[in-house]
């Protein structure tokens, strides 16, 4: 008998569609971890989970404070879901200064688990709270319940032995104990975990392991919980799935590519919040001949990787806003020199440091215009988590091809989160074709770099062979030959040539897809590009079961556009055109400068995602305004 | 440096591109890049297998000049540059052209941390205290209280010793020389090129144009003997025309003292030593014309392994340990589950 | 008897309306020195001037090569001119490179001056010319005067014992009297000149001025010219005029604006060309407590900027393309803690290393959006030398006044020409009012950084001021108190009012003018904005003679744009709308996307600047297009 | 400094912002913090007087902690920030803090530079041998071979030795000091503040989240003597519990002796000098735990005019040279014409 059956027998049981559930504590209370076990044990058990981290930029603030609070949400659910939720229908705080911050999220009559032990006299006070919530009846609106964990944690572990301040950290399996059973979630999953990760420390493996079915234990024998919840499992289309988060997509997807077009992926990065995970997870992965370089700062970082490509090899670099920012100078350089580079912005609160663990889709300028003259290339934004393994495929596949640095722009939300990931066989995946030439090309025996392929593409031709020497450089390069060239036309010529180049990607790339409206009868277009998918996509969904059909168009290449897309403009031209977008509305700009067209952005700059009701109500809006009422 | 074919004749001309040279008539670059190229056709190595990497400035034109793979980069940044293309392709053998404020000013930082990584590559910084690119301002190893265009009264910032610098940086390899004493540039040139990891050249470089003879002193052949000290390995420091000037250490500070006067003999001088000797290197790079004179030849010629032999390294020793990667198990991850046809 | 009135007598005097003459020779042969005492005297005799120089990026590239070409152009004419000249009346050229490269812009039946003992066998073939051009015939099409300016000038020099290389290097000084002969200009400023530059060197100066007289009486006494020229007076408005460089009117703006402000200037930046000469100006200025500081590189540069700003000085910092693209991220910080400061770009090719000593206006979308996040600035462009001077103020007056960092969108046009100045009279300039707290504003006694006054600009609280002790940062703060605040609505709020900020800049500035149209019945409309100004205003000119009427909107403020703007847009929705830039189309982007108008680019990315011919076509195409052909 | 009003007593208090100090419990970051209020409240200097600049990283949080005239500005620039406000500012006594990551490897070049101009600044470099903030990657004076999050295998550079670097951009005042010995942490504040031109002083502190313990050996009360030599100016170079072990120089290299066996005396060591030793305090700057003891306190304190005096110098000599800058005159330029109304 599975502990489920066991437990749940005695309780009423009410099935829910989903349930976003949030857990917030101290930064040290280990909610991202308990966060990801309960993301496991549900997706393994066969919902669609969608999750969203939420850390302070500090490390470990000191205990209590409210810009110390960690906190994890997710949703899963018994359909397929596309956003951690709007708003919370249970919310787990370890302390006051947790349940003060993220109260707000809280839906009314929500369920709150309350670390009774962790409401003392001064954490009160560290959260600056005058009033004891638990006390004064402030939380009257929602179904409270208030337990002790530290105390039975504490419990629990002195079976094993364990004592003191190493007992007491054990809490937060305690509490997803609790929840597990709560929500009638499966514990081996978690348990499996807990002897993996405690291998080689017997008595915190127990320790572990008792505290969470303690956890669970106590869910079914104390009188507190009336009903317990189950969300069913979704019906997810048929194959092997993992979970997957979108920074280990990414790197993933690089070492795919590299195995793919057969070369060695050179990755040389600074550590920045939220992009240093790409670092730390190529890092593990040398069996994949992939090199990793900490480099002294982020123009380091860019330069070695360019130097790297010149090499034969795939340069890629990371970084979050400020760190792109100095890399914009090395950056024009390579489309300059026209070899393959990638370069991946994991975006966050901006302008300047910001907020450095929020996320933001403010680069997006700085991406496609941010630099000294005119320096176009090709920029791409994944739109979920799992798609960041293709987003990394497909820039390294437009490098290769192109001789260009491709942009990619994630972002600290698509970075932390993580999703089900039905993955695709490695074998199934189209090898990446890369040429090298070892013959000169010119007519007189003379080797050409700068004469292009049928793409507009130069030779990469590398150190070591014979015969094709060269030199290139950041001055104006003669076409062709890649001479320095200060002659004006031959300038005029280069700077055009640089620019049909990058615009003839679009041929190359498929057409953009329009979602959701099959005849093109919907009654308004939302176009959405990164990580505004899932809301988007969730949002046209809710509407649809209003009965008001949207269509949606989620750009994955911002520069250049699809070579249909000009077309879709033209086709919704007569209805409202929505752009939400967590900016102050670039990419509306964008399309309205190139298409002449009413494109009305939908802006939020708070450093945390649209929800969908934002979204609907924007729709609603812009339909009411035409009259048009969304039934 | 790797060879791929059998070696053979090589002359100058077989390095020389189709460029014209573009630097202005009488500068010193024109020397180190006949001596490079002479080196380079002495080497029997075929130019494919070069790559010269260089920063922005006069002296950065060079990769234009030397036919062989090349990459004019940015200004400071021509180490990071040729970092990356050495560890991808350690097989080529790398050259940073650089000068005193692409390496010094501007680039200062990738000096540093290029030294300290020991990526197999040869840095020839060409000084010549001054920016000549941009028409005449004073650099970081412009004497203190340098008039020129931006410093109309007198620069204010004290001149930084390249050499020093390196050793800071835990240099393995530290050699200085002079454009106008070919031979002893291309001797040194050659070692530095023999050296396996980071070999780091300051070359005394005059600019015609905008600090004609700020290095006379070191360069004109009349005075040099006075001013410089040819270092050899296991020789005592000797200077002078008739070599009877020695250095001796006096607890505190390096000083200079005649041989056969106050009963100094040669074996009190200090004696070069270019292996493992640290605190006796950092004595030497503090030694500065016109207090002292000034070493040339090479400081500091240590081995530690390579940055990308031991990137390298570490990838080997990993496919050893756990086999080549598996895609397929990189794409699965730690745990997965399976899904199944509806009603199944 | 003048010179002039001795040595004209005997020849036939041609009248003309305006001349355009470029020098050419080798890097180390004294054009520049030459055209600029050329205009000099030609600006002191009553002409206006216009002037472009154009040099190589090499120092001194060896004698006699294509790209060791340096030259300089320039336009003297007896009314008000704004261009240096489209097409060249008469080129002077060194050598056959000098000549190869400069030849292409010579009008038909234009003259041309040559120093035959440049034509050597040996200069020939490092121009690359297979035949001799004075022999082979092809230069028939223009009034060819080949005269031996080297044996001369030796000849001359010998008077006074200069020999050898020395005196050979005097031949520009020989050429200049040949034109200024040719063209019938007083010699006396040229002497002053020649007297102060060599005072201490009586040789030099004396072998200079014969050498100038020589050339003089060379063009009277030789046979081969039978016409001279004469360009009358302008009828420039009355008043004191000066030649002004617009880098040297950017110094003596910042050091005006610092008086007015009574403030010290702190100018902290990395020399790059073409802003160098700013500070090597700056530099010579010191009696007005100027402090400037070579940086170690351009982050160094505004970060030290932007700390003397913080103690109160006028911390301003300038470069070229790629060190603003490095500046990037500090400028982000500067927009953070709101602190003036001001950020002078002068433009040149790109993108990259490029053209270094060619002009572009590519960097618009970098000055204006090239930053992480949502980080808006105002954005300033000058549209002429001279007016220079007062963008430097204006830049200054705003970054004071809003506590921002102000972009100057400069370029290497504008910032090596020369025009006359009709100079104000220093006391007749209006006050900076800065004010910088002494009491706290805040209602408990504390005080609020982020507190804004009614231009939503805060206050400027110096160190040292007792009771004002406070932090700022680059991470996102708190409305008012300016504590470190992740809150989402704060963040929200934030970037709004950083917005609001400088969109108020407009309420501020006078409203733009529309000129060529005071009736708004114009048939077209060009918009352009900063050294385009001189074209496009020539051009319009030159329509109105050939009755075409072309509305004229010069734009100096970028971002935000005149609050007027919009409404101008309107008024000319119904007619062409064309946007000159020297870049691929980027003001017409943002016009289009922020108007939703059809503003039509002409483009032209090619070193140098636009001529009126283009323009004029590209007008006359456009009014072609609606079926109005201009007349 | 300069100090505007009369010295009154100050307490800690006063030094103390109203913001919550947001260091991870047990980091070595509160004992610095306490350590400068305390040196500050004694100086009698009124808190406005002082600024204090920082880049980014944990260590940058400083700033906010002080009730002082502070910026907090971004990774690696601090030191830039803080000449500027210096050179506008001479009156403001100006503090960079800085981390082993902000000022030696994104900032390695600003902290080269600034060292050489000597301006008057006072800098903290807090060395945790990691960046803390990013959550524990290795940093430039980590260990060679540190196994990180971002080199699971270990690291592959040398430690760059900050002394050493300090000494390399002729730096005027050098010190290093723990933050778990206050006294010698305050004592050693103290000395750098009063030092006119720039002191840099490096701290040792522990992250007792990402490196907890990585110092020890020279944190450790209980094996610090072992492992340290404090520094005395005129005092020979001894160390050890006992006091009976010191540092010689064999012409080479710096060695230990013991003192008593093989003939060595107190005579025999090196005696520590502050002042003009550039060779001695070269070598020092190279003394490396755990082949030798690394010296703590004051390595070099020399004297130079400080950059802000020499810029407002050269103003001040210009302005008695040619009196105040005339702004008519300026604007007007060399030479001028007058263009007359129409017909006159
Ligand atoms: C980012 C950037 N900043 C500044 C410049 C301008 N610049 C080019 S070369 C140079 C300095 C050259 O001095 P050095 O390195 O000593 O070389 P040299 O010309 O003396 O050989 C400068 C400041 C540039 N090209 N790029
Ligand atoms: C331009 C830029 N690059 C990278 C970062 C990310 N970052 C912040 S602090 C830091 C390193 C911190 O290390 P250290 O200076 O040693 O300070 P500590 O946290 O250890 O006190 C890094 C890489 C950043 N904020 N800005
Ligand atoms: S400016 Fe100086 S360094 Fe540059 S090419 Fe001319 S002489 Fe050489
Ligand atoms: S991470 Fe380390 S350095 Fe940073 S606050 Fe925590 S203990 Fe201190
Ligand atoms: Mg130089
Ligand atoms: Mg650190």
């Amino acid at each position: 008998m599975s502990l489920e059956a066991h437990s749940q027998k005695q309780r009423e049981i009410e099935e829910l569609p989903q349930v976003t559930i949030r857990f917030a504590g101290d930064s040290g209370d280990g909610m991202q971890l308990t966060g990801t076990q309960f993301t496991n044990t549900s997706a393994i058990f066969g919902n669609d989970v969608s999750t969203m981290p939420d850390f302070p930029a500090e490390i470990r603030a000191p205990a209590g404070t409210v810009y110390g609070v960690s906190g994890f949400q997710l949703q899963f659910s018994s359909s397929d879901i596309y956003t951690p939720g709007d708003v919370v229908d249970c919310l787990v705080a370890m302390n006051p200064a947790a349940l003060k911050v993220n109260l707000r999220d809280l839906k009314h009559g929500g369920v709150i688990i309350l670390n009774e032990d962790g409401f003392t006299e001064q954490t009160l006070k560290l959260a600056g709270m005058e009033k004891n919530p638990l006390k004064d009846g402030s939380l009257g609106k929602y179904t409270v319940h208030t337990i002790p964990m530290t105390q039975s944690t504490v419990r629990a572990c002195e079976e094993v032995g364990l004592t003191g301040k190493g007992a007491a950290r054990c809490k937060n399996f305690f509490a997803l104990g609790i929840v597990c059973w709560l929500y009638s979630r499966p514990l081996e999953p978690i348990i499996e975990f807990i002897d993996t990760k405690f291998k080689d420390k017997e008595q915190l493996r127990e320790a572990n392991t008792r505290v969470l079915k303690a956890g669970y234990f106590f869910g079914e024998t104390a009188e507190l919980f009336t009903r317990v919840f189950r969300v069913r499992k979704a019906h997810l289309p048929p194959g092997v799935y993992r979970e997957v988060h979108g920074n280990e997509a990414l790197a993933i997807g690089l070492i795919t590519a590299g195995q793919l077009a057969n070369k060695p992926i050179f990755y040389g990065s600074y550590p920045i919040t939220p992009a240093s995970d790409i670092l730390h997870e190529l890092a593990r992965h040398k069996q994949f001949g992939v090199k990793t370089m900490q480099a002294e700062d982020e123009i380091a970082a860019i330069c070695s990787a360019l130097g790297a490509s010149f090499g034969g090899a795939l340069g890629v670099t990371a970084s979050a806003g400020p760190g792109i920012a100095l890399k914009m100078e090395a950056l024009g350089l390579a489309v300059m020199v026209e070899l393959p580079l990638v370069v991946i912005n994991v975006q966050r609160g901006g302008p300047s440091t910001g907020l450095p663990t929020k996320v933001e889709q403010a680069d997006l300028f700085q991406a496609i215009v941010g630099r000294n003259g005119e320096c176009p290339l090709p920029v791409i934004a994944p739109q979920s988590p799992s798609d960041c393994f293709q987003t990394a495929i497909d820039a390294i596949r437009i490098a290769t091809k192109f001789m260009t640095p491709v942009m990619v722009l994630s972002d600290g939300f698509i970075a932390n989160s993580a999703e089900p990931w039905r993955f695709p066989d490695a074998d199934s995946l189209e090898p990446i074709e890369v040429e090298h030439p070892e013959e000169t090309n010119g007519e007189d025996g003379s080797f050409l770099p700068y004469m292009r392929d049928e793409w507009l593409s130069r030779p990469w031709a590398l150190p070591g062979t014979p015969g094709l020497m060269h030199r290139i450089g950041g001055l104006e390069k003669e076409d062709v030959t890649g001479n320095v060239s200060y002659d004006p036309e031959n300038h005029q010529r280069m700077v055009d040539l640089r620019q049909e180049k990058v615009d003839k990607v679009a041929d190359f790339l498929p057409e953009q897809e329009v979602l959701n409206d099959p005849d093109g009868t919907a009654e308004l277009l939302i176009i959405g590009w990164g990580s505004t998918y899932g809301a988007i996509r969730e949002t046209t969904r809710r509407l649809m079961r209003k009965g008001t059909r949207v269509a949606h168009v989620q750009l994955r290449h911002l520069n250049p556009f699809p070579k249909n897309f000009g077309a879709i403009l033209e086709r919704y031209a007569d209805r409202p055109i929505l752009v939400p977008e967590m900016n102050k509305g670039q990419l509306a700009l964008l399309i309205r400068g190139r298409y002449l067209i009413d494109a009305k952005p939908l802006t939020k700059v708070q450093g945390r995602p649209f929800t969908t009701t934002e979204i609907m109500e924007s729709v609603e809006h812009l339909l009411a305004e035409r009259g048009k009422v969304a039934k | 440096m790797s060879v791929t074919e059998q070696p053979r004749k090589y002359t100058v001309k077989d390095f020389g591109s189709d460029q014209d040279v573009r630097w202005c008539p009488g500068c010193g670059d024109y020397s180190i890049l006949s001596a490079v190229k002479k080196v380079l056709a002495e080497e029997g190595v075929p130019p494919e297998q070069y790559a010269f990497v260089s920063g922005i400035g006069c002296s950065s034109r060079f990769p234009y000049y030397v036919n062989t793979y090349g990459m004019h980069s940015i200004h400071g940044r021509a180490m990071a540059v040729a970092t990356g293309l050495k560890v991808a392709r350690p097989d080529v053998h790398t050259f940073v052209i650089t000068g005193d404020g692409d390496a010094l000013s501007i680039g200062g930082n990738h000096t540093i941390h290029t030294l300290r990584r020991n990526v197999d590559i040869t840095i020839l910084l060409f000084n010549n205290q001054i920016y000549g690119l941009t028409k005449g301002q004073y650099s970081p190893t412009s004497p203190f209280g340098k008039k020129t265009k931006s410093t109309p009264m007198g620069s204010l910032d004290q001149p930084i010793a390249p050499m020093a610098l390196a050793l800071a940086a835990e240099a393995t390899f530290m050699a200085r020389t002079i454009d106008m004493h070919p031979k002893h540039l291309m001797a040194t040139i050659k070692r530095a090129m023999e050296h396996k990891g980071t070999s780091f050249v300051e070359i005394y470089q005059n600019c015609n144009i905008f600090n004609d003879g700020a290095l006379d002193y070191a360069q004109d052949r009349k005075v040099r003997a006075e001013n410089v000290i040819e270092l050899e390995h296991g020789k005592p420091l000797l200077f002078g025309k008739d070599l009877d000037k020695g250095i001796v250490f006096d607890g505190r500070q390096l000083t200079v003292a005649q041989v056969g006067e106050n009963g100094v003999t040669k074996d009190d001088l200090l004696v070069h030593d270019e292996k493992d000797s640290e605190s006796y290197h950092a004595m030497l790079t503090r030694m500065k014309y016109p207090e002292l004179p000034e070493p040339i030849g090479v400081f500091r010629s240590v081995q530690r392994p390579t940055y990308e032999e031991l990137v390298n390294g570490q990838i080997s020793e990993v496919i050893a340990r756990k086999g080549k990667g598996d895609l397929k198990k990189l794409i699965e991850g730690r745990s997965t589950w399976e899904v199944r046809e509806e009603g199944a």
